[in-house]
């Protein structure tokens, strides 16, 4: 597959993601739309990775060319899983004492 | 076209139409079911990249357990359509030009750029997606990111005891 | 060693009076510290030639601790070390509330004073251009009038950014010196191009012509001197504003001698349109000390523009007008805030008639007003005339105009006189009384340097001959 | 020995000094003796240093003395050096005789006219009278400009003090202060004159500047004396600086006897005379000093003639013969100004002696309309005063006569206009004279009856003073017999000789024939006797009752052609606006409100600033995004971009 | 290496300190002890004494520099926990575990001070912000606090999305994820002296975006007056501080090995950046009635001028982004101390401090007249070595103008809090003040005093 491609559909997600986080004022989907966005980010590395590979591939058969990029993606994915999990703590932190997680309201701090 | 094509722009539009719907789902659970379908989608591009361990691991903790965890602080909170309050279309607007221009401006800069003409992704082969390679890597080259991502989870645990906690 | 116990001497007796629990203890060990200062500084002025001193402080950035007193340098200093135990004498009877930090910020500016006049190494220059700043900027804020915060925060704001701006210029210069050094013989030997020389030179004047002040720069000084407890105002009038002058003399000139040369137009210019306005303005003010600040403006323009005449003569002309606005501007406030404790009032119009029940104090000052109005025999009259004589040469309708401050002057001043001391008594002045002996003697010493240096100014211009040939010789 | 001059300035500076400092010790005689005495001795030295260059002049023919006697170097720099010393030559003895001399008469009768006043206020007047002498004798005696300028402010300064005496009266004060303006402006223009001979010769010694004049330049010449004339006008009172004279009057008598006689206004006169070489050369400027001084003698004596204060009229006539005086410089009469100064300083100050002893016998009444008849209580006042206004009338043989005439006689050689002029001015000034004279000596007493009761004539002290002055106003043009009468019996004009060589040399004389001069001298004095005449016979029966209203030109003149209100509409006026205007505009909305504006724009930007902050997370990453956008764009247009600032800065 | 490992365990080690004892003093002594712990271990690295080595396959790199600077970081931490440690211990009873996430943090300052590629440095980034999100809500019943933790973690995340995305995109374009994939080849279109790396700009970018987040630069610096004034204000002290100036670090280090490779797009981009920012924080900071948020915003211009050393990217810069931090911590983290014991955080609250309190006023007069760069403080020579850098490298006159000016604008309120404890009256309250705690405010100005005296003590150092 042309690189093009997966650069285009990644960026795709990744702006549908930052449109989300602009738009939606839930805050658990705004998390989500961040989700998202990671995960259009980890697409493009694997195809990156995979590109490279290919490349690399052409001159050396035995090139592991790429596979950090795949091992970062595996980092992404624990770093997701750790925010997540403080995300959402705050986030029901949060709704404990507003029993809302309207992030419009997150108002007191302004000016 | 063939089958890698095909399943390529499938898996695609099913991806970006899941997208979209997570973002104009009213309810919450439906926006969490929306965007597992994007995970399952995301997963067959890296089953189509050959990248079978991220496949799996994508679904087994995106998919699977941070999903799970959305989901079940969404009910937890009993969130539904009617909790979310009233729109500002101006904000909204704004939202979608910026997020428009922001792809745009990518795009066609990666449409200007000639050095990937020819690039392409290696598509159904290569070893290095295999867990086996990428374990070899992660348990040389990459032990230390790997033990240092251990702080990383120990700080995550501190907090979620510190904030989720009641005192 | 002299010139580094000149600094040291009061920064320490500051340091010192902090400490004193007594207001009246503070008092007394600041008058002793001022009165060793001065005997320091006079054994300074009699020792020969160009005293020093130099010391190792910033090893990588090339900045010593060097001091250099040449003529200009010891007469400043001498001015500074005469100029606080007058002060502290005169302000003897007043009564400040927490006294002793107040004489301890005292002694830290005239430690600031020295120090900018004595370094000849422009990081330590700037270090204590701002230490001078820092404790008045305190003693105004805290001992100074009704409206202090606001108008001594617009001094303190205006000359920060003056000096800010000076920064830059000694940033770049010092970038530019051969051996990266803040020496002055290396800041003087850096070879600009005609246009980065024409900017620093602004950079530099414009932190200089907010200090002195100025016009337009001159807004800040005012108000300042009229919110500011009358022994600050002392300082600021006496000595302060020399340092923009000194800092002219001693940095901006030499250091760019070319652009100075093709900015002399509009900086002349600029002052002489200051001393007009300034002197129009005096003419309208009724309150005492708005109408001396205003003077001094006046007074100001006129050596600046004399400054960049180019002109020898005009140069020994600033060199004693240094000396003598110093002198004579201190004894004005010493009267103008007599007045103003023992009357409640600074309003000429609501005053008249001391002389009558002051005599002594019309007589001392009339004679200050006659040295303000450069009257001949008086100290001020040497200087306005080697100035004006410089500045004639430079261009005759420029000192033409100029000239008519010299009738400005004479109206306000005697305007001031009249209304303050003559005509009849009246409620307010009704209570006057004769002014106390601690500041009679203070004037007296006052009126003493005014007829000595105006009948015979030699001693001065002996004093800074070396400077002035010295700043003409490199040219 | 002209090595004692320093003496002469030094008494008065020393009875300054007692007198000042001492004035709540010494007793009122005591402060007298020392006043008066410090004046005398001066008198005597100067009298021996006449004495010694009338000597030495003798022996060295028509050269000039030239004595300089160098105290000390005043101020020294590398460019030149002015010294400060004392220049003894004719010149300078003849002003310290008339100065040093008239002074002790006035300050002897200063002892009595001033006896009503307080001690210390009494010491006070002396030391400033002496103060004043000091300062005068200064500007006489330096040997250049500077020392002459440091006297010049000096009476300037005295003249204020003295004017302001009475400190209390605002009036006074106001009149004081305007005296030291005026003077000022016109001291404005002799310090530039000083500064360009600094700048041309590198030198203000006489003797320097008067041996290198040929390096001048015409303009150069005719605007250093241009500007030495301004300043000669503001001292000696000239348009358009004359206004503070007739002001002046504030101080007590024996003061404007003082200023009027024998200091300050003759100030000018000696500058120029000092200068005349200059003056000589520099022909646009003597026809200047010329115009304006015979325009100053019209004008006053015009004004004098509708006055009713009786120091009001001398004051008029003063500026008027200070008038004659420097058409006289103006016509290159050197020595004919330099006489009249000294005639005039007789009879002027006789006349205000005698006005202040008639001020003092009417318990300060001035005006003269309230006042006659006072021949009957004040013989000894009526007589020198009665001579006193022949001499300045110009009646032969008295003083006046002669100084006048030979100015007269030069400005005819000059231009006739000039002459004819002149002697309608000195016409006027013999029927003013007269209407003062007839009016307070003659006619009716028309004061109060207490007033008459208290008529008495005044103490010797002031009556002898009065009548030395009279004898010299009698006899004092003796020393100056014209050409016509005695070939080379002008005393004064060949003691001055020297002085006035190169003048004289450069100068083309014109010799009027000797029966053109009788001729003139003739009619001028018949006219004279007639306006005289003229004058006495209308005001002899003066009565307050019959007086009407002045109108027309008269109420103009009475109103002194209201040069004050003019100049307080074109100069004084506006320049109170304009600092107002600067002051409560320009100064607090303009410059000020500049530098706060500043301050306000940025707490303005700060509550706009803050309002981006709007606590929206939403908002936040939107600006955030969009700033990424801009990013990329500029990047990718980074051409265009650099050009634009290359633009700007 | 010996940082990372160290602070790792002792973080543990604190964990373990709060189920063994509940006595908070002992927790604070305990910390105290681990930090000089941490300090000397890294110092030792420093000097080579003790040095763990671990293979890092390049992904680390140990420099002088970098262990120097994370020993002033771990320093201006014991400083911070000496003076305001018992101002932690007043927040809920959770104090062990807050040592250890600031331990945690102390690992990711370890990790961003040494990082060699892009896999480093964003689990530094990320071992940095997770505990802070924590930290920042950790005032759990205070809604401002719930609220700052919130967005903090939303944006912060957010970024983490841009930040990788950038990450991404170089990788695409270099294939590499070290330091070379910054800069090389990175030219901007018109210099025409290499083809168009677009993929790489666009990466560049977004990473220099993600990081102008984490060091507060405008226009990304909009959560910092939120977040720092509704966290703990002892958490603020800490994030403003120590924080910033390892975000700095790490900043720096990515973009000064090929900066010069970027070409002047590269710098005009930055001088507008530097410029907005401190505009954003001067300008605003001057309204603001609370001290703390006014603090807030200082920190936002006080970045501005630590961008400086980004801009010149020479020696000068370097020493003096050194100093700037040695200055900026130590003044603000005096200055947070003495903030934190005063109940009213407006500037009224602060109304005639001088008379009550002396040592604090004189103290807190110290600390903000080194923050506004007034000569005899650090703070100047901070300042100084940012202009002069600037200078040298010859950037436009007219930012350090701008920059200049902006400084004299920050002396405004600066001084309106020593306006309000010096010139006005009024009985400001203060919690209680132990001597111990004085002892250690006039050991922070004198500390302040010395390095604006002597500036080379700092240096020399750094150079050994």
């Amino acid at each position: 597959m042309p690189i093009q491609y997966y650069i285009y559909f990644s960026l795709a997600l990744f702006s549908i993601g930052i449109i989300g986080v602009l738009t939606r004022r839930n805050a658990i989907i705004v998390f989500m739309c961040v989700e998202l966005m990671l995960n259009a980010v980890n697409l493009l590395l694997v195809a990156f990775s995979k590109m490279h590979h290919g490349n690399a591939l052409l001159n050396n058969p035995t090139s592991t060319a790429g596979v950090e990029g795949q091992l970062f993606v595996f980092f992404i994915m624990v770093v997701a899983a750790a925010e997540v999990s403080v995300g959402l703590a705050i986030i029901v932190m949060m709704y404990r004492n507003t029993h809302s997680v309207d992030i419009n309201f997150l108002n007191r701090l302004k000016n | 076209m063939d089958t890698i094509q095909i399943l390529f722009f499938s898996l695609s539009a099913l991806a970006l139409f899941s997208a979209i719907m997570v973002l104009v789902s009213k309810n919450p659970v439906h926006s969490v079911l929306w965007l597992v379908a994007v995970f399952f989608a995301i997963s067959g591009h890296y089953i189509l990249l050959n990248a079978q361990f991220l496949a799996i691991v994508n679904l087994i903790v995106y998919a699977g357990a941070i999903m799970v965890l959305f989901l079940f602080v969404i009910m937890l909170m009993n969130l539904n359509a009617d909790a979310e309050p009233r729109k500002n279309w101006m904000m909204k607007l704004a939202g979608v030009v910026s997020g428009g221009c922001f792809l745009m401006v990518m795009v066609s800069l990666v449409r200007q750029a000639t050095e990937l003409s020819g690039k392409a992704a290696l598509m159904k082969t290569g070893e290095i997606g295999l867990i086996k390679n990428l374990g070899k890597a992660l348990f040389s080259d990459f032990v230390i990111p790997f033990e240092i991502s251990s702080v990383l989870f120990l700080s995550a645990m501190v907090g979620a005891v510190v904030i989720g906690k009641k005192d | 060693m002299i010139t580094l116990l000149l600094i040291l001497t009061p920064l320490v007796a500051g340091l010192i009076a902090f400490s004193l629990k007594q207001g009246s203890s503070a008092k007394t060990f600041a008058l002793l510290a001022s009165v060793a200062t001065l005997a320091i500084a006079l054994v300074a002025v009699f020792t020969p030639g160009t005293i020093g001193y130099d010391a190792a402080w910033l090893n990588s950035l090339g900045s010593r601790i060097s001091l250099k007193a040449d003529g200009m340098g010891k007469m400043l200093s001498l001015l500074t070390a005469v100029s606080f135990p007058i002060i502290f004498t005169a302000v003897y009877n007043n009564e400040y509330k927490n006294a002793s930090s107040f004489y301890a910020l005292m002694l830290l500016s005239q430690a600031g004073l020295m120090g900018v006049f004595l370094a000849s190494d422009a990081l330590l220059f700037y270090f204590f251009w701002e230490l001078a700043l820092i404790p008045v900027y305190f003693l105004c804020s805290i001992w100074g009038g009704e409206k202090r915060i606001a108008v001594t925060f617009k001094f303190f704001v205006y000359t920060f950014i003056g000096s800010l701006i000076m920064l830059i210029g000694l940033l770049f210069m010092y970038l530019n010196t051969a051996d990266q050094s803040f020496s002055l013989e290396s800041f003087y030997a850096v070879k600009l191009t005609a246009k980065q020389e024409l900017v620093m030179f602004w950079l530099f004047f414009i932190a200089f012509a907010i200090k002195m002040p100025i016009f337009p720069f001159h807004t800040w000084q005012p108000d300042a001197y009229e919110q500011s407890p009358t022994a600050t105002t002392m300082v600021m009038s006496g000595i302060m504003v020399k340092m923009g002058v000194f800092a002219v003399i001693r940095w901006l000139l030499p250091m760019f001698p070319n652009a100075a040369a093709q900015s002399a137009n509009l900086v002349i210019i600029l002052s002489i349109i200051g001393m007009i306005y300034a002197s129009l303005i005096a003419i309208r003010q009724d309150d005492i000390k708005r109408m001396i600040a205003y003077s001094s403006i006046a007074h100001i323009g006129l050596m600046s523009a004399a400054m960049f005449t180019n002109n020898q003569t005009a140069m020994d002309g600033v060199m004693i007008q240094m000396f003598s606005h110093g002198v004579n501007v201190i004894g004005l406030w010493i009267i103008a805030d007599l007045i103003e404790k023992q009357l409640g009032t600074r309003n000429m119009s609501e005053l008249g008639g001391l002389a009558q029940k002051a005599p002594v104090m019309a007589i001392l000052l009339v004679i200050m007003a006659l040295a303000n109005v450069a009257l001949p025999l008086t100290n001020a009259f040497i200087g306005e005339f080697l100035m004006f004589n410089g500045l004639f040469q430079y261009n005759m309708i420029m000192a033409a105009i100029a000239g008519i401050s010299i009738i400005l002057a004479a109206v306000y001043t005697l305007n001031m006189v009249q209304k303050v001391i003559y005509g009849e008594l009246n409620a307010t002045t009704e209570k006057a009384t004769e002014i106390p002996f601690n500041i009679q003697f203070t004037l007296v010493i006052i009126v003493v340097l005014i007829l000595v240096f105006g009948l015979y100014p030699q001693p001065l211009l002996n004093l800074t001959g070396d400077s002035v040939s010295a700043l003409f010789v490199k040219k | 020995m002209s090595k004692i001059a320093f003496l002469v300035p030094l008494f008065p500076l020393l009875g300054f000094l007692i007198n000042g400092l001492g004035r709540h010790r010494l007793s009122k005689s005591a402060v007298g003796i020392v006043g008066s005495g410090v004046i005398f001795l001066s008198f005597l030295t100067s009298c021996y240093l006449f004495g010694y260059v009338y000597g030495a002049a003798a022996n060295s023919g028509t050269a000039p003395i030239n004595s300089v006697v160098t105290l000390f170097n005043f101020i020294q720099t590398d460019a030149f050096t002015i010294p400060f010393a004392f220049q003894v030559d004719q010149l300078s003895v003849l002003f310290l005789l008339i100065i040093t001399g008239i002074g002790f008469l006035i300050h002897l009768y200063s002892t009595a006219y001033m006896k009503d006043e307080a001690p210390h206020h009494f010491a006070r007047y002396f030391a400033y009278l002496n103060l004043f002498v000091f300062s005068m004798l200064l500007l006489i005696m330096g040997s250049n400009y500077v020392i002459m300028f440091i006297g010049w402010e000096g009476v300037g300064l005295c003249s204020y003090l003295l004017i302001g005496y009475w400190f209390k009266n605002g009036d006074y004060n106001y009149a004081a202060k305007k005296a030291f303006i005026m003077n000022r402006i016109g001291d404005l223009g002799f310090l530039l004159a000083v500064f360009w001979l600094i700048f041309k010769l590198g030198t203000v010694n006489y003797t320097d500047v008067f041996a290198g004049i040929s390096q001048l330049s015409s303009f150069d010449i005719t605007a250093i004396t241009t500007l030495l004339f301004v300043g000669a006008m503001g001292k000696s009172a000239q348009i358009p600086l004359y206004t503070w004279l007739p002001d002046a009057m504030a101080g007590p008598t024996p003061v404007s006897a003082l200023i009027h006689a024998a200091t300050m206004v003759t100030a000018g006169i000696y500058m120029i005379a000092r200068s005349n070489i200059l003056f000589t050369m520099a022909p646009a400027t003597q026809t200047l000093v010329a115009v304006i001084g015979l325009a100053t003698a019209i004008f006053a004596a015009t004004i004098a003639l509708k006055q009713n204060d009786i120091k009001k009229v001398l004051a008029y006539s003063t500026v008027s013969q200070l008038g004659y005086m420097f058409l006289g410089l103006g016509v290159g009469a050197y020595t004919g100004a330099v006489f009249h100064v000294m005639t005039h300083a007789f009879f002027k100050a006789l006349l205000f002696l005698g006005a202040g002893s008639v001020i003092h016998a009417m318990h300060h009444e001035q005006d003269i309309r309230k006042m006659g008849n006072l021949k009957k209580y004040m013989p000894i006042t009526h007589i020198t005063f009665l001579l006193a206004c022949l001499a300045i009338a110009g009646i032969p043989p008295f003083s006046g006569f002669f100084s006048k005439d030979e100015i007269l006689v030069a400005a005819y050689s000059s231009n006739p206009l000039f002459y004819y002029i002149g002697v309608g001015g000195a016409l006027m000034t013999a029927f003013y004279m007269f209407r003062l004279y007839t009016l307070t000596f003659l006619g009716n007493f028309r004061g109060t009856h207490e007033q008459e009761h208290h008529l008495h004539e005044s103490p010797s002290a002031m009556t002898l003073p009065l009548i030395v002055l009279a004898v010299l106003s009698v006899v004092g043009g003796f020393i100056g017999i014209p050409a016509v009468f005695a070939e080379n019996q002008h005393w004064l004009q060949n003691f001055l000789a020297p002085i006035f060589a190169e003048s004289t040399k450069l100068a083309e004389a014109h010799h009027l024939s000797h029966s053109q001069e009788y001729l003139m001298m003739g009619i001028v004095t018949l006219l004279i006797v007639l306006v005289i005449a003229f004058a006495v016979k209308s005001y002899r029966n003066y009565n307050n009752a019959n007086e009407t209203e002045e109108t027309g030109l008269g109420k103009v003149l009475m109103n002194k052609w209201y040069v004050d209100e003019f100049y307080n509409a074109i100069v004084v006026n506006p320049l109170n606006a304009l600092a107002g205007l600067l002051k409560n505009v320009v100064e607090k909305s303009g410059i000020d409100g500049a530098v706060n504006g500043v301050g306000k724009l940025v707490a303005y930007g700060s509550r706009q600033m803050r309002l981006i902050q709007s606590g929206q997370v939403a908002s936040y990453l939107l600006v955030m995004v969009l700033s990424m956008v801009v990013f990329f764009i500029i990047w990718f247009n980074d051409a265009t971009i650099i050009k634009l600032i290359n633009k700007i800065f | 290496m010996n940082a990372i490992i160290f602070s790792a365990i002792l973080g543990v080690v604190m964990m373990f300190t709060g189920i063994f004892t509940n006595k908070k003093p002992v927790i604070t002594l305990t910390a105290i002890i681990a930090l000089v712990v941490l300090l000397t271990a890294n110092l030792m690295n420093s000097y080579g004494i003790f040095s763990i080595q671990i293979d890092t396959k390049e992904l680390l790199h140990f420099n002088k520099i970098g262990l120097f600077f994370n020993s002033l970081i771990i320093g201006a931490t014991l400083i911070f926990v000496l003076l305001s440690g018992s101002e932690i211990e007043k927040l809920g009873n959770k104090t062990a575990d807050y040592y250890a996430l600031i331990f945690f943090v102390l690992c990711g300052t370890a990790i961003l001070t040494s990082y060699n590629g892009m896999l480093m440095l964003f689990l530094g980034i990320e071992i940095l912000s997770i505990p802070l999100y924590i930290l920042t809500g950790s005032d759990k019943h205070n809604l401002k606090s719930n609220e700052a933790s919130l967005k903090y973690f939303l944006m912060g995340s957010f970024t983490t999305g841009i930040m990788l995305m950038g990450i991404a995109l170089l990788y695409g374009a270099t294939g590499t994820f070290g330091m070379a994939s910054v800069g090389t080849g990175a030219l901007p279109p018109s210099s025409g002296v290499q083809g168009p790396a677009f993929l790489q700009v666009a990466g560049l970018l977004l990473l220099f975006a993600a990081m102008c987040f984490k060091v507060s630069a405008a226009p990304f610096h909009f959560w910092t007056p939120d977040v720092y004034d509704g966290a703990p204000s002892v958490f603020t002290s800490f994030m403003a501080t120590i924080v910033k100036a390892a975000g700095f670090f790490a900043f720096i280090k990515l973009f000064s090995a090929n900066a010069n490779l970027l070409g002047p797009t590269w710098n005009i981009l930055l001088s507008f950046v530097i410029v907005a920012t401190l505009l954003a924080g001067n300008i605003t900071a001057v309204f603001q009635r609370s001290i703390k948020r006014m603090l807030a915003y200082s920190s936002i211009a006080q970045a501005g001028f630590m961008l400086f050393a980004l801009y010149s990217n020479n020696d000068l810069g370097t020493e003096g982004i050194l100093l700037y931090t040695v200055a900026y911590c130590l003044a603000t983290i005096g200055f947070f101390a003495i903030l934190m014991k005063v109940k009213d955080y407006t500037f009224d609250g602060f109304n005639g401090l001088a008379s009550t309190q002396p040592v604090l006023a004189f103290v807190a007069t110290i600390c903000l007249l080194s923050l506004a760069g007034i000569p005899l403080t650090a703070g100047f020579f901070a300042k100084y070595y940012m202009l002069a850098s600037v200078v040298k490298a010859g950037g436009p006159l007219w930012m350090v103008i701008v920059a200049v000016l902006f400084a004299a604008v920050s002396a405004y309120y600066y001084f309106k809090v020593i306006q309000a404890m010096y010139f006005k009256e009024g009985q400001p309250e203060t919690s209680e003040i132990t001597g111990g705690f004085k002892f250690g405010l006039v050991l922070v100005a004198a500390g302040i005093l010395l390095v604006g005296v002597l500036p080379s003590i700092v240096l020399n150092w750094f150079y050994f």
